[in-house]
């Protein structure tokens, strides 16, 4: 926790995915929720574990399912200055994933890092 | 008769499960979180080949594609809710979640 | 052939009422007759006419209404719809509440009955 | 799929219990289906697979959750001519359980045992 | 200290609805403040009006309104709400329909956000 | 940094999860079905005992007996709701699921 110039407080928020798309909605959801916060002005990051890197997959073409598609939503986070996006590397290579196989660019960290950033916050919310 | 499989392999044991439980030559429909199974390079390729070897696998093609599944695992066959139809007609269904 | 459907899982939550839904139109679409959708546990929730989903994706509730009109049985669980608040004063029309006799009759009368869960 | 002395089908019917009690309520609602078709003369089986074996441990104290416990139901069974019960070996082992440690005397088989009975099913329900 | 819930699954299907209020009850118990639960995802089926729960077993319905008449809000996410058939009408005494921003705000002012999920 | 899990292991890869990210001292509490985890005996129990080398865990005591959960690895703290909100007073929380 922190405070800006004007004496705000800024908290560290970090949303965690750990779900697949489309599957469940808790991704989705989750998503909703990072864009309202992000209005908000507080520290807001987004970690990707386990299913959750699925979510981020390139190429995601929902219309057969008549399914609304979220993918590229996660493209546009940028424009909302949720800009820290930490995927799990463990997790990509279980999944026999690349970061290039990803939508965004994302910044691939070991478990114990990822750790240490939760530890860090003053809010943890998986969805 | 039929097993439908709807989890991430990754997130749940219904794949790894419902595998001591099906019977040879008993077709294998994998569905929504389900066809992460049949992602070709992941941990559970091994588990699908060996399946194959006895058991006819397949995927519903929209869930693939709704998760930008590009390669499946070779000789699994994506159908249409129209193919799912068509297995039902001949199989008694037993839906693991 | 009869088919019965047993959904399990509440609207978008989980895919589950998707699927059900897309086989229910293509068993139709093939000249099968699709009995009934039972909704059991979470299930009930897909006929609540409080509804009102993004207008930019699919609206499941009238999924299940049109499929009602249609001549298919959609039916809610009275013991699981009172768990969660449906009741009759809040169903989608061509919906029913009734109880797990009924399903126990459609698993008798069809020729396969498709479960849907999560 | 069978005939009985007065010509009625006879379905074949199992129910496939696979998660713990009380974390979830499919177990609970899944009895409940049990109980209602049990008065229909139909062929009843349960199996208790994974978790499922959890439902059947003895001496299960729910009172300070505030929940309604539902273990004793599953004695009840046998009044209701529910007789059928079935238990996966591998499920109670990785478990550490013994069939001493549940609360009805149940059929422990192997999974492939189960799987031939599944197969000659008309009907499985997994709850 | 002052404590935000988050609770994310409906009544009865998932224990968190059960885990959260017991929680919620402990630390009025031992003095803390709890501001607020917010309803997310399917936890906005807990404020339905509608729900009529077995006699022999806990209601869930009226354990939220009435924490919500001792003074923590009851709040449901009004598009999750949308999405599953819950709206003002069909609303528990003491709760309300709110948006994100809402929780962002308990988030903010909070010592401790508490999530309850499945 | 409270952590919190309440799947049960055996359904559910949280547990497995999680350790990677769980931080050496940092409490870790199981409830829900998440208690099987430390039932004595079970599949779990070196990675219960591993994580009982370098961090304390807690069962909440209603969830075990809830269960008929008899004997627990040694070591691990039974405690009630109010336990669990002494612990949330000590600590930010990272519920698992």
């Amino acid at each position: 926790m922190t405070e800006d110039e004007d004496g705000e407080i800024v908290k560290k928020i970090m949303h965690v995915m750990r779900r697949a798309p489309h599957g469940t909605i808790y991704t989705y959801e989750g998503l909703e929720m990072v864009l309202i916060m992000s209005a908000y002005d507080q520290d807001i990051s987004i970690s990707f574990i386990d299913d959750g890197v699925y979510a981020l997959l390139k190429d995601q073409d929902t219309a057969g399912l008549e399914i609304k598609g979220f993918a590229k939503t996660f493209k546009a986070l940028d424009g909302y200055d949720v800009e820290k996006l930490y995927v799990d590397k463990v997790s990509l290579e279980e999944r026999g994933l690349k970061p290039e196989d990803l939508i965004v660019d994302v910044e691939v960290l070991d478990s114990a890092a990822i750790g240490k950033l939760m530890k860090e916050q003053d809010v943890v919310i998986h969805q | 008769m039929l097993h439908t499989i709807n989890q991430s392999p990754f997130r749940c044991n219904s794949l790894k499960t419902s595998i001591r439980f099906i019977l040879p030559d008993d077709p294998v429909l994998f569905l929504e979180d389900g066809v992460y199974s049949v992602q070709d390079n992941n941990t559970f390729k091994q588990t699908i080949e060996t399946l194959l070897k006895t058991n006819p696998v397949y995927a519903i093609s929209h869930d693939i594609n709704a998760r930008g599944i590009k390669n499946t695992i070779k000789d699994v066959q994506l159908i249409d809710y129209e193919g799912f139809v068509d297995l039902v007609e001949k199989h008694q269904v037993n839906t693991w979640f | 052939m009869k088919i019965g459907i047993l959904l399990k899982e509440g609207p978008y939550n989980h895919q589950a009422a998707d699927s059900a839904y897309q086989f229910a139109k293509a068993a139709l679409k093939k000249g099968h007759e699709v009995e009934s959708v039972f909704l059991y546990n979470d299930g009930v929730i897909n006929v609540s006419n409080k509804a009102e989903p993004p207008q930019d994706d699919r609206n499941l509730f009238e999924r299940w209404s049109k499929l009602g009109e249609q001549g298919v049985e959609i039916l809610a669980c009275i013991a699981a719809s009172k768990r969660r608040g449906i009741s009759d004063d809040v169903l989608v029309n061509h919906s029913s509440i009734t109880g797990l006799g009924t399903l126990t009759d459609i698993a008798i009368r069809v020729d396969k009955l498709v479960t849907f869960g999560d």
